[in-house]
């Protein structure tokens, strides 16, 4: 058993902080977000080329780093504290996840393009009627031609705006198959919209678009075991992402509390303050060191690894809330306007409590799996 | 002891529900059901209190002389329950339930002519100019200067967090004009009409993310902003006193009503919501319990509310309960606002910068989420606030405790 | 709508609160529930005869002082901040309560013997495995020769040792019936043992019991809506004994919070215990209110006064929980020995949460009760 | 970084489980079931510590020198996981857990030789005398006299809350020594053999009721009580060092494994109580949520636990995280005894005075609860004491706080 990030993990954590203090302040940030296209392509393309980082959890025969899960933890956290927009969860843990899963041709195709920053990619799982079941499917694909005819309609696809592919979930005869698809295939309408964190998403309708054989991930039918993995690694990377974002908004607000003052002396010096603040503590270490069990336990039996994902987001989740509102509280009227960061940590923490299951949907999961095992 | 109306006040509430049905019409309504924050846009409310000072319903809480309805706590609470649970707009505070009991008690008899009927009648709107930069719950340590030059003080300095400066006529503020005396005794309080030259307007995006010319908050800073000596309220130096009889003011205002109808809210979400299991939130247990948690809560401050408020004449100041009623009341809120969004699921993540676009006949945005969501997301960051105005939730639960100790003849 | 009390209410309250200050000290009390009878026979006779406040809620016809279910509340509240044990609920609220309720000849002929003290009944109506589901009932009763023979068992009767009747639930063909049966009848065993409050309860087996026919309270198999009835009385009454106990709970830990000292300071001068103790505050003050509030609604439609109950049973259990809680941790290691009332405040607010349904039973039927209306 | 455990740390657990089903055995075992506060009588406490101590197995904290297993921070973790989770007794922590290591780090080497073999082998037990009447959290404010009499000093005054001080052969206390010093320097660390003429005992039944001579605190006088200067820790006047040294001392204690068990105890309730509903209450969909909740949290103290303790080497002092710890772990204490207290519904309510009546061979009391009800509220009770004693809660966030705000290089 070991806690202790290897020198080639900090490393990576290093070589990528000191890259977004230069390039990802958060004015620039705020203005980039705000601007129409709402993504910096450069930040893409540099954390690609000059970082190497989309390789970070991926096997050296695809030209990765030859990491995993902690890796993506560790850039998750980063980004995470620099409210970094890019798609690093849809194109790397989620997109190359599944690639990287279902192996094959597939993989050996597309894993180093997800490498070089070539492809961008989304998740397309999501379904308005299935809340946050992702084996709920009502899409379809219809084999055709030796390939598939795909019809029916995706939301919230985090990123929609900027991928050149989706990865769409849809049913076939033999049950759940997940799909690589064009962005630009004829018969998709894409609508966008900005969410509250800042970020960009949209609704996708599938009118008869054709999907070529070779685009399907993994078996036939045999899509439900990676779409639920690779969710449980998702979970875990917006936890870490979480976790970052909870660093900033304790750090800033001990910094506020001991500057600021009121009633001739420092908010750092009332009691209760304290207290809020040792809760804040709290609640972080605890969620970072569930997100960091969680994030070694993928690999473990579906179970097992479901059961630690479940409670690492229903306590992040919470200890996000907590560490948030008790950070706007403190910061007085200041945490609520959009000049802070704070407000932002706090919107982008409240966007990934809606994400791949909020804590109604994993306390439900994880009751199932305890309390079915016990 | 009872709880049953009289028929009297029945018939009192069937006449606020026959009045609400036809003032609270369609454009309201569909202003309200876009609304981040409880307000509509500048016109909308003006039109909104116009219609409640045409019926003579503009300020329950004022007494009959000013134009208040003469109501008995029961009819006020009606009022307000029927109100609420309409979805009615709120009432902007800052004349009717802050201002105008100021004047009322310490203004001069030309202040009441002047400034009453206009504030009764919704044909001047007022902001608060109380804190400033430097000073927040610590409201005592304000610095904006107001210096006497013959019949004129000239202001300088800065105010914060002022709601709807950029709607405003006129501005109460609190000012320094003697830096000698200690803290509080060296504040006087000044009525300022916004139009005054030097007066200008930065406005404070929220989180809740409104475009700008509709932000709730704002900046002001004076610069040698003159204003005559007549428009001071009550004697130079005693500012901080009507400050505080306007602070701890009994403001009309129960959160009962409108924790309800958020509850409402909630429903209509849970019954339109699909649930993960299949079928919809509503019928989903997880949900259930924590709808029950909430509504019980609701339901005691509630009960907590009446039984205060049925024995408290209008016009009258209600001491620390007022305490009690904002720390329930707004973490009841926020709770609600909270709850509301988790049970929105993945909807709660869309975005509408200018949700009052489609109303103004702008193109409306996209919107990939059912009525039911429309601004509830907005509406949970915004309620961030309720925590923090007025003296915020750690201030109040500081007085309440005084008030807690002393009632037991000791002090903290 | 009116919350004051009436000058006979305040009447009452007084005379009552006199009497317990002069007759029922914490001492004599303590040394009382620990003696192997566990009550007072002569504090119930003086209830009965010096104060005539068995009469309370009951109409003059039947010799009581024609109050209700708000004068109920008044006498608990005062028994609640005295802790007395004297069987009040099970006599006059319960057993008094079904009484009034079936009306007729039985309540002309026990009601008066009940004002008079010379009856104390206790409510046999769980069973085992129906946790709080009083309608959920195996015992029968199977008519015979004009009357009834009573099968079954009951568990956690209140009072029972002290019984001189028990009012029994049971099936019969038609339905839920209820039975009037003497403690010394034939075929009763009865198990006696403490409970965590400093109260006494039994267990009771009924072994082919005769019961005369006139012993039926109301009709045969129409007892559930009685039963329901009462149960939201009890409710209530045990909510206002439960804001009793919590009054004194606040004002015991105010003012051991302004004298100990700690670190120089009184304990009440750390912000932090200060707010807890406006928590207190706050939590007792909606207790008392929605108490009233319940109490005043025991009249109204059957859903009506069900939500009512079930509200302000989960709000006081929850609040009495917080206060007491509050209260011993205010109170240091004191608050944790048996020499302070105030301990004995705290068990007895755990015993409430788990008289008539506890908080989740009465969330959940809050839950059902409002979101079918909805 | 990893969780996988190493084939040589698969083997030791299994060796741990194996010892623990033979050493763990029938008697120990209706004993622990009957427990109000995880302790057993006082007999039953010395057999399990002998036990554990043949094995070699009974201060896992302690350096190899003095007869610690040497165990890595794994092997520590496994051995705490695997006795918790089969349910064993609690170690009594006054000898082994906290005069020890003043022993070890301050005591002269006659002490050392004294002492530490008996504390290992539970030959002596040990009680602490810390509180006072008056000092509690406050503890540096104690006034109990020490005063130096020829090669004695001479005792005075009381302690309290001393837990089982009926059993103790020893106590380890805090005296004045000084009264001219500030508070905090006149205080000196002292051992006294309980049979010193001149120390009574007096019970203080607690809220969870056990009988007179089982109750677990008491308050102790010393009337002139001669204790020899040899048995004086370090120095005069230095008590506070040693006591603050053992104050943060890592006590081996992580809290997750103990939380784990009350889960399944809770699980078994569960699987055993009908619900109102109907079926069992597992099936409950409220206590299902419940559950989760606080299965949640232990995991988060578990894995916070478990990131941290495993790269603490035995003997060292933990600081600050250890207010974190106590924090978490006895609020969770706290709310999963009271969650069990809720999950048995009306068998919360029978209270059995004399639990270990049967084991006794006295007659059983009448308990018409099943087994899995036994002792629960009692529990309950008796964990209050668990945000209070070892400096309170208040007094652990105010020391985390003052880490909190240090960390960012800035104080409170």
């Amino acid at each position: 058993m070991d806690f202790d990030y290897s020198v080639e993990q900090n490393l990576l954590r290093d070589t990528l902080a000191s890259y977004l203090a230069d390039h990802y302040d958060f004015e620039t940030r705020r203005a980039a977000v705000a601007a129409p296209a709402g993504w910096r392509p450069k930040i893409w393309a540099d954390l690609a080329e000059r970082l190497n980082l989309l390789g970070a959890p991926f096997p050296e025969e695809f030209g990765g780093l030859g990491g995993g899960a902690v890796e993506n933890a560790i850039v998750m956290e980063e980004l995470g504290k620099a409210l970094v927009v890019e798609p690093y969860l849809g194109t790397v843990v989620i997109g190359g996840g599944l690639l990287k899963q279902a192996g094959g041709a597939l993989a050996a195709q597309w894993l180093p393009r997800v490498i070089a920053g070539e492809v961008v990619l989304a998740f397309a799982g999501a379904e308005r009627q299935a809340r946050y079941d992702l084996g709920q499917v009502a899409t379809t694909a219809t084999p055709r031609n030796g390939g598939y005819v795909l019809d029916g309609r995706k939301t919230g696809v985090t990123g929609g705006p900027w991928a050149s592919h989706f990865l769409v979930t849809a049913r076939t005869g033999a049950g759940l198959s997940l799909l690589l698809v064009d962005a630009q295939a004829e018969g998709i309408t894409r609508s966008d919209y900005p969410t509250i964190d800042g970020g960009r998403a949209s609704d996708l309708v599938f009118e008869q678009v054709l999907v070529p054989a070779d685009r399907l991930l993994g078996a036939e039918g045999g899509a439900l075991p990676l779409v639920e993995r690779v969710a449980d690694e998702a979970v875990c990377a917006l936890c870490a992402e979480a976790v970052g974002a909870m660093r900033r908004m304790l750090a800033e607000t001990v910094v506020y509390a001991s500057q600021r003052k009121q009633f001739g002396a420092p908010l750092a010096s009332f009691q209760v303050l304290q207290h809020r603040m040792a809760d804040m503590f709290t609640a972080l270490e605890q969620s970072a060191a569930l997100t960091l069990v969680a994030t070694m336990k993928l690999d473990r039996p579906a179970d097992e690894r479901a059961l630690a994902a479940s409670a690492a987001k229903a306590q992040v989740d919470k200890a996000a809330k907590f560490v948030g509102e008790s950070a706007v509280q403190i910061h007085g009227g200041m945490g609520i306007t959009e000049e802070l960061s704070l407000g932002h940590y706090f919107r982008r923490c409240t966007a990934i409590a809606a994400q791949f299951g909020n804590a109604d949907f994993h306390l439900r999961r994880y009751a199932d799996l305890s309390l079915a095992a016990a | 002891m009872n709880l049953d109306y009289t028929p009297d006040e029945l018939a009192f509430r069937d006449e606020v529900r026959a009045w609400i049905k036809q003032a609270y019409d369609a454009e309201l309504k569909q202003l309200m059901s876009q609304s981040k924050n409880g307000y509509l846009d500048k016109a909308g409310q003006v039109k909104w209190q116009k219609k409640l000072a045409a019926k003579g319903w503009a300020a329950p809480g004022w007494p009959v002389q000013y134009g208040g309805p003469d109501w008995t706590p029961t009819q006020r609470y009606i009022f307000q329950s029927e109100t609420s649970a309409a979805g009615c707009p709120i009432v902007s505070p800052m004349g009717i339930a802050m201002v105008a009991y100021v004047i009322m008690e310490y203004g001069s008899e030309a202040q009441k002519q002047r400034f009453l009927p206009k504030i009764l009648n919704t044909d001047e709107c007022w902001c608060q100019g109380y804190s400033e930069p430097g000073s927040g719950s610590d409201l005592a340590s304000l610095q904006m200067s107001a210096v006497r030059d013959g019949d004129h003080y000239v202001l300088n300095g800065s105010k914060i967090w002022t709601t709807h400066a950029q709607w405003a006529d006129w501005i109460f503020c609190l000012v320094r004009t003697n830096r000698e005396a200690k803290a509080q005794s060296g504040i006087t309080f000044l009525l300022a009409d916004m139009r005054t030259p030097g007066i200008s307007i930065r406005s404070l995006p929220s989180l809740d993310g409104p475009i700008d010319g509709e932000q709730e908050v704002n900046q002001l800073f004076f610069e040698n902003v003159r204003v005559p000596v007549e428009n001071r309220i009550g004697e130079e130096g005693l500012g901080w006193t009507y400050a505080k009889y306007l602070l701890q003011f009994e403001r009309g205002t129960a959160y009962g009503s409108l924790l309800r109808y958020l509850l409402a809210k909630i429903r209509r979400i849970a019954r339109e919501q699909p649930a993960n299991s299949g079928g919809l939130l509503i019928d989903d247990p997880d949900f259930r319990r924590r709808y029950a948690e909430l509504a019980v809560r609701v339901e005691a401050v509630d009960a907590a509310e009446l039984r205060f408020f049925s024995s408290v004449e209008s016009g009258t100041a209600i001491g620390a309960m007022s305490s009690m009623f904002k720390l329930v009341g707004t973490e009841l809120q926020q709770a609600l606002s909270e709850f509301a969004v988790e049970a929105l699921g993945p909807d709660a993540l869309p975005f509408v910068q200018d949700s009052f676009a489609e109303v103004r006949g702008r193109a409306p945005p996209v919107r990939p989420i059912p009525d039911h969501a429309a601004a509830v997301t907005p509406l949970y960051f915004n309620y961030r606030k309720t925590s923090i105005y007025a003296g915020t939730n750690e201030i109040q639960r500081n007085l309440l405790a005084r008030h807690v100790l002393s009632a037991a003849g000791v002090r903290g």
